[in-house]
């Protein structure tokens, strides 16, 4: 026997669970308004996610997908992505999304069960993903095109730790890495998929060695530090514009919540484990940080919560004061050109007064 | 007796065909503990433990592809496809081999399968979550296609579906799942996999619809009957294979025929329905035979949804056409 | 002008547009150095290099899927499912997504596809090269279905395809790839994506058909005329959105109709259309309209193939048949 | 950072390209009476391989997938399993298929166009699966029944080395992972999927590391070396049996012949690879191992050559007396009962004349 391969994956963290920097910090993370501004940030998502389950709650909001604990890593994320580069988000990307133009109101009128939440004013990214997993394919395909016209722009697919399982995502990485794609994989792995836990999902010590199954790296970073996830997300970005290929990236973090508001995770989540998961959150653990470096106070979180449900309320007005619309939406996008039957149709629609 | 709803009704009938057949295994996401994300697999893991209720991870080609290999050997999997519209990765299964095993290997290895499935719209979910694509699974030789439209029935077709010795699409409209309660004798009775039911007999005009689609055709057939015009209302249940004789008996008995089916117009199961009257029933028909079913767009996010669904007032006008020819 | 086969036409369409357009590539098993299975991409892997003819590795989701994100940036993939019983894993991108996003992003971002694959049985090949599941890309909300049946329309509607803005199913017949030569001119004109073909006039009967059956169909016409019988022979082609008005006004005329298909009965296409005229041909109907398509049953390996495709004596009979009513 | 999981992947070989044993031989194959039985079998197998394809070219068979080169592994396979396994392959695992009970008849009836070619008469193996990678969850699910009734029993799936970009391929491994499944994946890497080279199909460094995604073994091994086949399935499926789950081996080999008889290699594959990789064949090989050990001559190969024609004659006899099929068939087998519709059918076709 000889060894023809090896592999190791490696753990990335300088915040620890205490707010402890374990190695020296990145440059960026040494410009105090950066991790303010990634406060500031998290912070709001949490606003409006909170926001965002009481609508639902009181009937103002369809089923709607938290964040809760997961925070970090959408906003890393989004701080790491170029205005060029696309994102095929899967549903819990709220705190990338709105860094890429994608406003709260729309976030909003996604789950209020109106298409417009997809229009994207101000982006060009794919919009959310249910499906799990086909987005990892629309960002090869996306990476294919950018490295067809030789442009210096990356695309990210963003899912969780269940879609690792489906089919499309190991044929997306195989993609990539056989193609050189310049696209980076990110795996929000917040230990569940509905009810099914991260080690019922697969025996894999972690997920980001399913990269080497496509000839790759893979990299584990702590999912609940901000800094860590900005950082790494960066190297993968800037290796695959570099032409240097993929990556996969494996965020350790947890889903607080249930996993939408149509669940109830006391079913079957431990309260055990939801405190455990809970002192590792990302926002406090910034915060505290923020606090023993002498940049923030209870004052200053005061006014930030202030503000931040003031924007949140603002988006809120926002979503509720849309223009209704007509049965012909329903129509007038499904080809660039209407056919003659669903034209029919779409008056057939518009006659009906009543359903 | 106390009366339950459909998601109960199929409960029931997993548990009790699961009691009477040790080869019966629960299977999919979320089945296990979380009961299944409607409950309709509630307590079966306490019931029957893990190795007859199996969470699967999270992948559909899988879950349809591993069923072929269980049932190759005698096993009996009812596996759940969390929405219809995650059901297409496991179709290449679906199509490939459940369906061919047997003709393929002259009977040798079989597949007594059954893939369970919400479908349809109108419960206000995110995309995806609405679909209605069961002309997809009856145009696929080698399957049966069913569809529940009362706790009763759920209950008696469930269990047909389980015992049958062949693959099964069994399709649950999750707006029927709790909409009405019925009282349901849990006597382990299966009901025909090929014959329609008879919801409601009348002279003037047959309304032929499946799934939830009958709640609003049930109700127009009240309305119109108030003005006079008898409806036959036929439950197809079974869309594949169809039980032509009992439409054409009852459209040769009226002349007139209206087909409802929340999916697109296009190709779906309506038009065979109709196809069939245009060739064995030509001239049975008083009037033209008119389909109302939802647009052939996908079904628009549930803002619009119930626009969407053919209404009563659709189906009324309908009714009031085919009475003029 | 020199005439060339069905295959020959595809390679001239892809070339044509391939040159015209630097947003269309190519991609797909085997389209590279192999020129596909069947030589429809030969060569164009020499004249256009390997950044728009790329060989894939062999995964069906996959080449579904990144098409949609190519697609999203503005290219217009042209891939090649190798067979159509292998296009079922691309299926869920399909239904999920190509045909949705310009929908879903209310027209911010679109699906320019168009995906390829030979289809049909008569070749003599293994199990599953010779599916006929065009209805189930024909009931999907967001789709075009295009089939030709000559050379000629094999570029025109190819041209077509490509053009088209949206995902477009282009289902090459594998048994007319060599059967007949036709002269073609490659000058870049498309054909219509939404219109019929006549193909024969006639005043007696209307022969509906698409694919490779169209040649057992004009055979059929050719040994009726014969008798005095006159068909009116439609090829299809664009087999969604259909060309109800073509359709209608044939049979207006000769008030009988034969529609021909490979594909099982079942929830076929020929369902389509003849629910179709039993709602807005009704009073022109003189006979039943008549389906002749394959069985409900999975194509059988090839020993039996012949016996499962519809034969011109069942197509011939048909004529008598509704010659009768 | 730190390293979180470290893999290697080995790779086995007993017997190098010269014939060399190039570490000490497991025990059966110092009998040598094991040795010369591959070596038949694999040489009746080429003779029946060089048959069908002539058959092929005269018109008494449709399209035909050789198996030249790669009868080491298949033999090997063949050979490892028990009766009480369970089969379920592509269509080159001739060599294990004859050893499982199926019949060269029936081999060349499935071939030609015939399904009683998969009614096999002696296994009860699956058929050969042409959807490529659809088998492997087919050998899941059956491992699954194993495991359910407590049978002592593994499934295995046979692919090929194209197989392993598709996502049923993966989404197998995961389950068969996570619920530690007894079934072995056997990959025969023949370096070719149609005209798709092995690096064109994937960035892997071994296509064996594609078990790391899934969180258990992947071993190489010589699939030219029908000893390291042999031996190393042999324990991948103990350990299988054994309850210790499942292992994904990479048999190295090399597609001699075209993809089928529908295809011309020449097109892709240049006349130099084919050399080298003839140089490694596992016939050749095992037959100067066989005469270096004095055990085989070319008096002996003349009369195996015979005895192999004979049986290769006999299944071609056999094949082509087969009884004619009616049209019944076509429904017969759909359903355990024939639903009405289907019977209608069924006496149209059969009254049906031509076609
Ligand atoms: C193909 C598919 N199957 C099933 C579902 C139903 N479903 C929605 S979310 C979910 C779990 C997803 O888990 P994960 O990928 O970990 O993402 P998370 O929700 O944890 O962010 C499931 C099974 C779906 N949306 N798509
Ligand atoms: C799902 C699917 N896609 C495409 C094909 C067409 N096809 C037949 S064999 C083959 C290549 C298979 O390569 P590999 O898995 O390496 O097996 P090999 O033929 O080399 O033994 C392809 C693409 C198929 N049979 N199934
Ligand atoms: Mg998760
Ligand atoms: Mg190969």
């Amino acid at each position: 026997m000889i060894e023809v391969a090896q592999f190791s994956i490696p753990y990335y963290q300088f915040l620890d669970e205490q707010a402890r920097a374990v190695t020296s910090l990145p440059g960026f993370a040494k410009q105090i308004d950066t991790l303010l501004h990634f406060y500031r940030l998290m912070v709001l998502i949490r606003t409006f996610d909170t926001k965002a389950i009481a609508l639902q709650r009181t009937g103002k909001l369809g089923t709607y997908a938290s964040i809760l604990g997961q925070e970090a890593v959408s906003v890393g994320l989004g701080h790491a992505m170029k205005p060029e580069d696309v994102l095929c988000p899967a549903y819990r990307e709220y705190g990338a999304q709105i860094q890429r133009g994608v406003t709260l109101s729309e976030i909003l009128l996604y789950w209020g069960g109106d298409e417009r939440g997809n229009q994207f004013q101000s982006s060009h990214d794919f919009p959310m993903a249910v499906p799990i997993g086909t987005q990892n394919l629309h960002a090869v395909g996306v990476a294919c095109a950018f490295k067809y016209r030789k442009q210096a722009r990356v695309a990210v697919a963003a899912c969780g730790d269940g879609a690792t399982s489906e089919g499309d995502f190991y044929e997306a990485m195989n993609l990539a890495g056989v193609w050189s794609l310049p696209v980076v994989f990110l795996v929000s792995n917040n230990q569940w998929a509905i009810s099914v836990s991260r080690d019922h999902q697969t025996r894999c010590k972690t997920l980001a060695q399913k990269a080497i199954a496509a000839g790759f790296e893979g990299w584990q970073v702590d999912g609940n530090d901000v800094i860590a996830v900005r950082e790494k997300i960066s190297e993968a970005l800037e290796k695959a514009r570099g032409g240097d290929g993929p990556t996969l990236i494996e965020a350790l973090t947890y889903r607080l919540s249930d996993h939408t508001t149509a669940d109830d995770a006391n079913r079957y989540r431990s309260k055990q484990a939801l405190e455990l998961a809970y002192a590792k959150e990302p926002i406090r653990r910034l915060k505290r940080y923020l606090i023993e470096q002498g940049h923030w106070s209870e004052e200053k979180e005061e006014s930030l919560l202030q503000l931040c449900a003031k924007e949140v309320g603002q988006a809120v007005m926002d979503y509720q004061s849309v223009s209704s619309v007509t049965t012909d939406v329903m129509f007038d996008f499904h080809f660039e050109k209407c056919p003659e039957e669903l034209e029919e149709q779409k008056a057939i629609a518009s006659g009906n007064k009543d359903g | 007796m106390v009366e339950i709803t459909l998601v109960e009704a199929l409960n029931q009938a997993l548990a009790y065909e699961m009691q009477c057949d040790p080869n019966v295994l629960v299977l999919g996401e979320d089945v296990g503990i979380n009961g299944g994300v409607f409950r309709v697999t509630q307590d079966l893991l306490k019931k029957f433990g893990p190795d007859r209720v199996l969470d699967t991870p999270l992948a559909e080609s899988m879950i349809a592809g591993m069923c072929v290999g269980m049932a190759s050997q005698g096993l009996r999997p009812v596996a759940e496809f969390q929405f219809m519209g995650f059901s297409y990765p496991g179709l290449d299964q679906i199509i490939n081999h459940a369906t061919r095993l047997r003709n393929r290997t002259r009977g040798r290895l079989s597949c007594p399968i059954v893939y369970r499935m919400p479908y349809g719209a109108g419960i206000h979910a995110p995309e995806h979550h609405s679909e209605s694509t069961e002309a997809i699974y009856a145009h696929i030789p080698g399957l049966r296609v069913v569809i529940p439209s009362s706790p009763a029935r759920a209950y008696g077709l469930l269990l047909a579906a389980i015992r049958d010795p062949d693959p099964v699409i069994f399709l649950e409209p999750s707006r029927l799942y709790r909409l009405v309660k019925q009282a349901v004798v849990n006597d382990g009775k299966a009901l025909p996999l090929d014959r329609c039911f008879k919801l409601r007999d009348g002279s003037n005009v047959t309304l032929i619809s499946w799934g939830a689609m009958l709640h609003e055709t049930l109700n127009v057939a009240k309305q119109v009957a108030e003005e006079g015009i008898e409806c036959d209302v036929i439950d197809v249940a079974t869309i594949k294979p169809l039980d032509r004789l009992s439409i054409l008996t009852s459209v040769e008995k009226t002349g007139r025929c209206i087909i409802i089916h929340e999916a697109p117009l296009n190709c779906g199961v309506g038009a065979e329905i109709a196809a069939m009257l245009a060739e064995q029933g030509l001239f049975f028909l008083k009037a033209p035979v008119i389909r109302v079913t939802g647009y052939d767009t996908v079904v628009p996010y549930f803002k619009l949804e119930k626009k969407y669904l053919p209404s009563e007032s659709r189906i009324k006008q309908a009714v009031y056409t085919v009475m003029e020819s």
